[in-house]
């Protein structure tokens, strides 16, 4: 099978659709001349021309609440937020618009708009730049929320986002763009809400998102070594949830442990946590174990952010200490 | 001075009947709430009736409206059915959006009428993305878009009107210039104070300022913004000097306007303006007015009816319409 | 002792701070000329004049901004943002600035602001008008967040927010205003971080905050007639958190029940259901049970917001289904 | 055209000195950036030095500034310390920030110089508010807040003018207008182009727009407006056309941009021409020059053995100053 990095498979996903669809056309800071601040974009102005490629002014609340209208208007934006941080600025037409015109219309309306951000930190680019507000999205009814930690997943998902006629997140973390994988020639999709087994294993559950995901596999290789045997399970999306398959794996090993990057308190692991136990406490010997982001504001020195962001020791730390395996 | 009286007896009938609706649609939405039937916030547009009755005639059936929680008035003259916008604000499950939006979310996309929005300044970039739906579609459409000069402060007026501007979109910003947002003055919050258009130049856009409470005032400049917009002149931006006769929601007391400022208003009321006008062009006569009053009478009185027969939603249907 | 409602409550400790600290200055939207939204500083702008009391243009980011780098300036501000939805418009003040300054500059820069805000629904002002987001806040490391639930705890919290340096984010839940309650003359404080044990009980613990604190109690005193003994902690403040008092309450009764206003999916009560879960769990019956907000976008119609909303039914009917009491 | 050179001896030493800093300062920090000693976002400020040099050395120590992610010429102006900023850079316990804030983040308030901030537009409001307590306080001081063109899209942009005009707070507004935000021309995205000064006119602000390579025109200006600011006369608002003659940051190849226009602006590079001018002007000599470009050298090269040699932040206090 073919391999690509995700900047590729997004990138691939992109042109489908630009492609594929007169409706869809991306706006968004510096996508076209400047090729798009991680790259993502770079030859689309070229290819697609400006009508379907819009370097749009830095103002990201124009730019979500123009792409919502332009979705009401019968197209199907894509908007790009150079970062989940910048975001915030665009937080009410997110949260009050997007989300909620299909509700307060009863259905009237359909919002059927990607907006793609960047989200994550160990850049080293310090407390403004480096945060990951996927738990706060998720939590709004009426949007979609989809993390994606490999190329297949990049790909197969943002396929089934610009399909989708609800507002979707799609977020892109900045250190997984260079991360290859396989990628099928032939089309396919990865629906909403279908977790990802991605290792199996009896002991425990490592549950994570975006590059937790991948932090929580590799843990797993390395518990493996330590004769521990760890499920690892990839959610793929926030919203749609799928609880079902880490209920499932949670039931067989016992053990869960929840892994991401946002601040720890107030996270979505405590969601995922609450529902575990909700829904099989039966079955645990011990509470699940989140894992996550040092609450504090995300330092700027190499040796200060290793310390806030997960990473396969401080998962394998926080497993050796609360479940002693 | 009052601008040229340049219609026919047909449509002056329109044009009054349609401001006698929203004035007495507004006064039975009042009367309800005093009731509790309906509740809330309500924000009435009586006093400001000229701008959307000299305003959205002028449009086509496919042209966009976007406007503000101040939205009834619009609703109506942009053609959304007087029932359902009562049973909306009495939440009936026969309501526009089946009592789910209320007062300040009304929507008929049926109508073109694409929303009211209750973030103060939020309609501001849809109307202008809608409007870049018109342009990249190709269509032969507009939007207007309403908005206070409350919205005038906010960052989002700023980053839409540049937008609109930069991307040349067939949208017409008509702010209501009522001078309080709530229950502060213009004078206290705005650089220019009651001179808002001067700000169009910003952004390169055509402006003009009017007076708000003359209808005919409102439809000329409208139709010529809207001519040059038609033909791919980009955005215009329009002040309408005008005043909301009660407070800025049916809560509200009204304490911070000193009466003589209400009665400078009061008298300029553009439906009693409109009328002698009418009258004195012989296109309406006595008896036109009293026919128009009592039709109006009876389609609001069928509205409240309708709204108060109505069934409440079913609370089984609580989730629906939250995503596709 | 002279009794007051929370609205009275919270205009003593603006009068207060505004007649005792030249520093101390009220900005906001409509608080002058129009006396504030919910009439909380009614008469202060002819009591302390303009330069204390400033009606701010509606830009809700500029108005936080201005507050903050006032602060900066030697200032301490008492910003008001009408209601927490509007708040979204200057998130990015309230999280990447407000939040952050003290940290990226290493302590040279305090922040000494209180933002009022107002919160919650039921009053059938429909989905852009109805919303909490403490959770978000209570999230963010930076920032402290206060949820009175009572005229003593509303004055005694503010006066705390008042003299705190760290900005504060202050959130008085619109159907409170008119609650009244005891409120001493002789100056106290309300130290952040305290919980309260509103009522003491045996069977299950229930745990509030903001209103549903209040409705919390409402149930207990219900579930009393039903044999049931309650136990009541009313948090006070999310951020800090008081978790001592919490756990030392479920270790008594073995069961818990978190309610909260907000959407349930990524709410608060998930960080607290997981803290329990986490420090308490060998003492637990069954699994923390989480009430929240349903996950709609809120309806306008009287018959559905009551749906969306806890109130002291739902709560009695999911402690009866969940924990059989 | 040139400005009158209306300056002794001792301030054009100064001043030039301040922009070889500068310059030598960005070279050093894109070396290190490259040996991977300094990571994450770096924005060099190579090109733009006649704007800070002009500007800030007008102030006086106790106003203050406010800057952007481009802040390292802007915070050296200020009279931060080269061996702090350059340790901010590297990340080291001895930086402004103990290495917790970063290029970004530069803050010394003991220096007033009141940060840099990474959030485009984030740092308008915040100026505002710092010229909202001088005048609360009526303290004699001012702010000087640095902003990019492509922040002029934001709407904090106009919320803070608007309300710095409203509140007539002083603050002067200088804009860098180095044509791109990023890498998207200003042409694409602000309805004026590259006459964003006149936009001042819509909150009633005086404004100018000017040469922002030539340091006697910059300095000229500010000294005008800050006369006029510390009257009471309320914010004002420049526009400086520059260039920077790197990319947006050190990673940016800066494609965009082609070789016409940048050698345009290179034969206005503002330390050649200040130079050249100040030899003229016979206030400097060919050893004046040599003498500031070693002594320059020295400082910087101070500056990168300082950073080089301190020790990483403690992670002990990674949780220190989170709250008071
Ligand atoms: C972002 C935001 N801030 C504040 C409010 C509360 N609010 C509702 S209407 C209003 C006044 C708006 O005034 P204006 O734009 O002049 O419109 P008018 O009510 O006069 O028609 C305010 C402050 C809001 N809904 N949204
Ligand atoms: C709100 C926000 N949007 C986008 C960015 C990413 N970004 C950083 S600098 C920049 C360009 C800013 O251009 P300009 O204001 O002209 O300043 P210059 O870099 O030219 O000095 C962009 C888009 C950001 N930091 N903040
Ligand atoms: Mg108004
Ligand atoms: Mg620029």
């Amino acid at each position: 099978m073919p391999r690509m990095i995700v900047r590729e498979a997004i990138a691939k996903g992109l042109r489908e659709a630009l492609t594929n669809d007169n409706r869809v056309f991306m706006v968004g800071e510096d996508i076209g001349d400047y090729g798009g601040a991680y790259a993502v974009t770079r030859g689309f102005l070229e290819e697609f021309g400006e009508k379907r490629v819009i370097d749009a002014p830095l103002a990201e609340s124009a730019i979500v609440g123009a792409a919502v209208g332009a979705a009401m208007g019968g197209l199907r934006p894509i908007a790009e937020i150079m970062t989940i941080n910048f975001l915030l600025l665009a937080m009410d037409q997110v949260v009050n618009h997007a989300a909620k015109l299909r509700y307060m219309s009863n259905g009237q309306i359909s919002v059927p708009l990607v907006i793609r951000t960047v989200t994550g930190g160990g850049g080293q680019l310090g407390a403004t730049h480096s945060q990951s507000f996927e738990p706060w999205l998720a939590s709004v009814p009426g949007l979609k929320v989809v993390t994606p930690s490999n190329p297949y997943d990049a790909l197969g998902l943002l396929r089934t986002a610009l399909s989708d006629d609800d507002p979707v997140i799609f977020s892109e973390h900045s250190l997984l763009y260079g991360v290859g994988g396989e990628v099928p020639d032939d089309y396919y999709e990865v629906p909403f809400g279908q977790a990802e087994v991605v290792r199996e294993g009896d002991d425990v559950t490592l549950v994570g998102y975006s590059r937790m995901a991948r932090v929580a596999e590799q843990a797993a290789e390395q518990l493996d070594g330590m004769g521990t045997s760890a499920e690892v399970i990839d959610l793929r999306t926030l919203c749609p949830l799928d609880m079902d398959t880490v209920l499932e794996s949670v039931r067989k090993t016992s053990r869960a442990v929840v892994v991401e990057e946002s601040w720890r308190t107030g996270g979505f692991a405590g969601e995922i946590a609450s529902q575990i136990h909700e829904q099989a406490f039966d079955y645990l010997d011990g509470p699940v174990v989140r894992v996550g982001g040092m609450d504090v504001p995300s330092p700027y020195a190499r040796n200060l952010e290793e310390k806030v962001i997960p990473n396969v020791d401080s998962v394998i730390a926080e497993i050796d200490n609360r479940l002693g395996l | 001075m009052n601008s040229a009286f340049n219609i026919d007896a047909d449509t002056a009938i329109e044009l009054h009947r349609l401001m006698v609706l929203i004035r007495r649609f507004e006064e039975e939405s009042s009367r309800l709430y005093m009731q509790g039937k309906i509740r809330g916030f309500l924000h009435l547009y009586i006093g400001q009736e000229a701008v959307a009755a000299g305003a959205i005639p002028c449009l086509r059936d496919d042209d966009y409206v976007v406007s503000h929680y101040r939205d009834h008035g619009h609703a109506l003259a942009k053609g959304m059915d007087p029932r359902a916008v009562m049973a909306e604000l009495c939440g009936k499950a026969t309501g526009s959006s089946g009592g789910k939006g209320g007062s300040m979310h009304l929507f008929d996309v049926s109508k073109g009428f694409m929303g009211g929005y209750a973030i103060v300044g939020g309609q501001l970039p849809i109307a202008a993305g809608l409007a870049h739906a018109i342009k990249y579609r190709e269509e032969d459409r507009v939007v207007l878009c309403f908005f206070g000069d409350g919205a005038v402060n906010e960052g989002e007026f700023h980053e839409s009107i540049n937008l609109a501007a930069v991307w040349k979109l067939p949208v017409l910003f008509l702010l209501e210039n009522n001078l309080y947002g709530m229950g502060t003055h213009v004078e206290k919050t705005h650089a220019l104070g009651k001179d808002i258009y001067l700000s169009a130049d910003a952004y390169g856009l055509p402006s003009a300022q009017i007076d708000g409470m003359d209808l005919m005032a409102v439809r000329d400049t409208t139709l010529k913004a809207l001519e040059r917009i038609r033909a791919g002149g980009g955005p215009v931006f329009i002040e309408a000097m005008t005043y909301r006769f009660r407070g800025h929601s049916v809560a509200d007391p009204s304490n911070y306007r000193d009466s003589k400022e209400v009665s400078f208003w009061q008298v300029r009321d553009p439906i009693a303006r409109f009328q002698e006008l009418a009258l004195e062009n012989e296109v309406m006569t006595g008896d036109t007015v009293k026919g128009i009053n009592e039709e109006v009478d009876r389609t609001v009185a069928k509205a409240v009816r309708f709204a108060e027969e109505s069934d409440a939603p079913d609370p089984n249907d609580i989730a629906d319409n939250v995503y596709a």
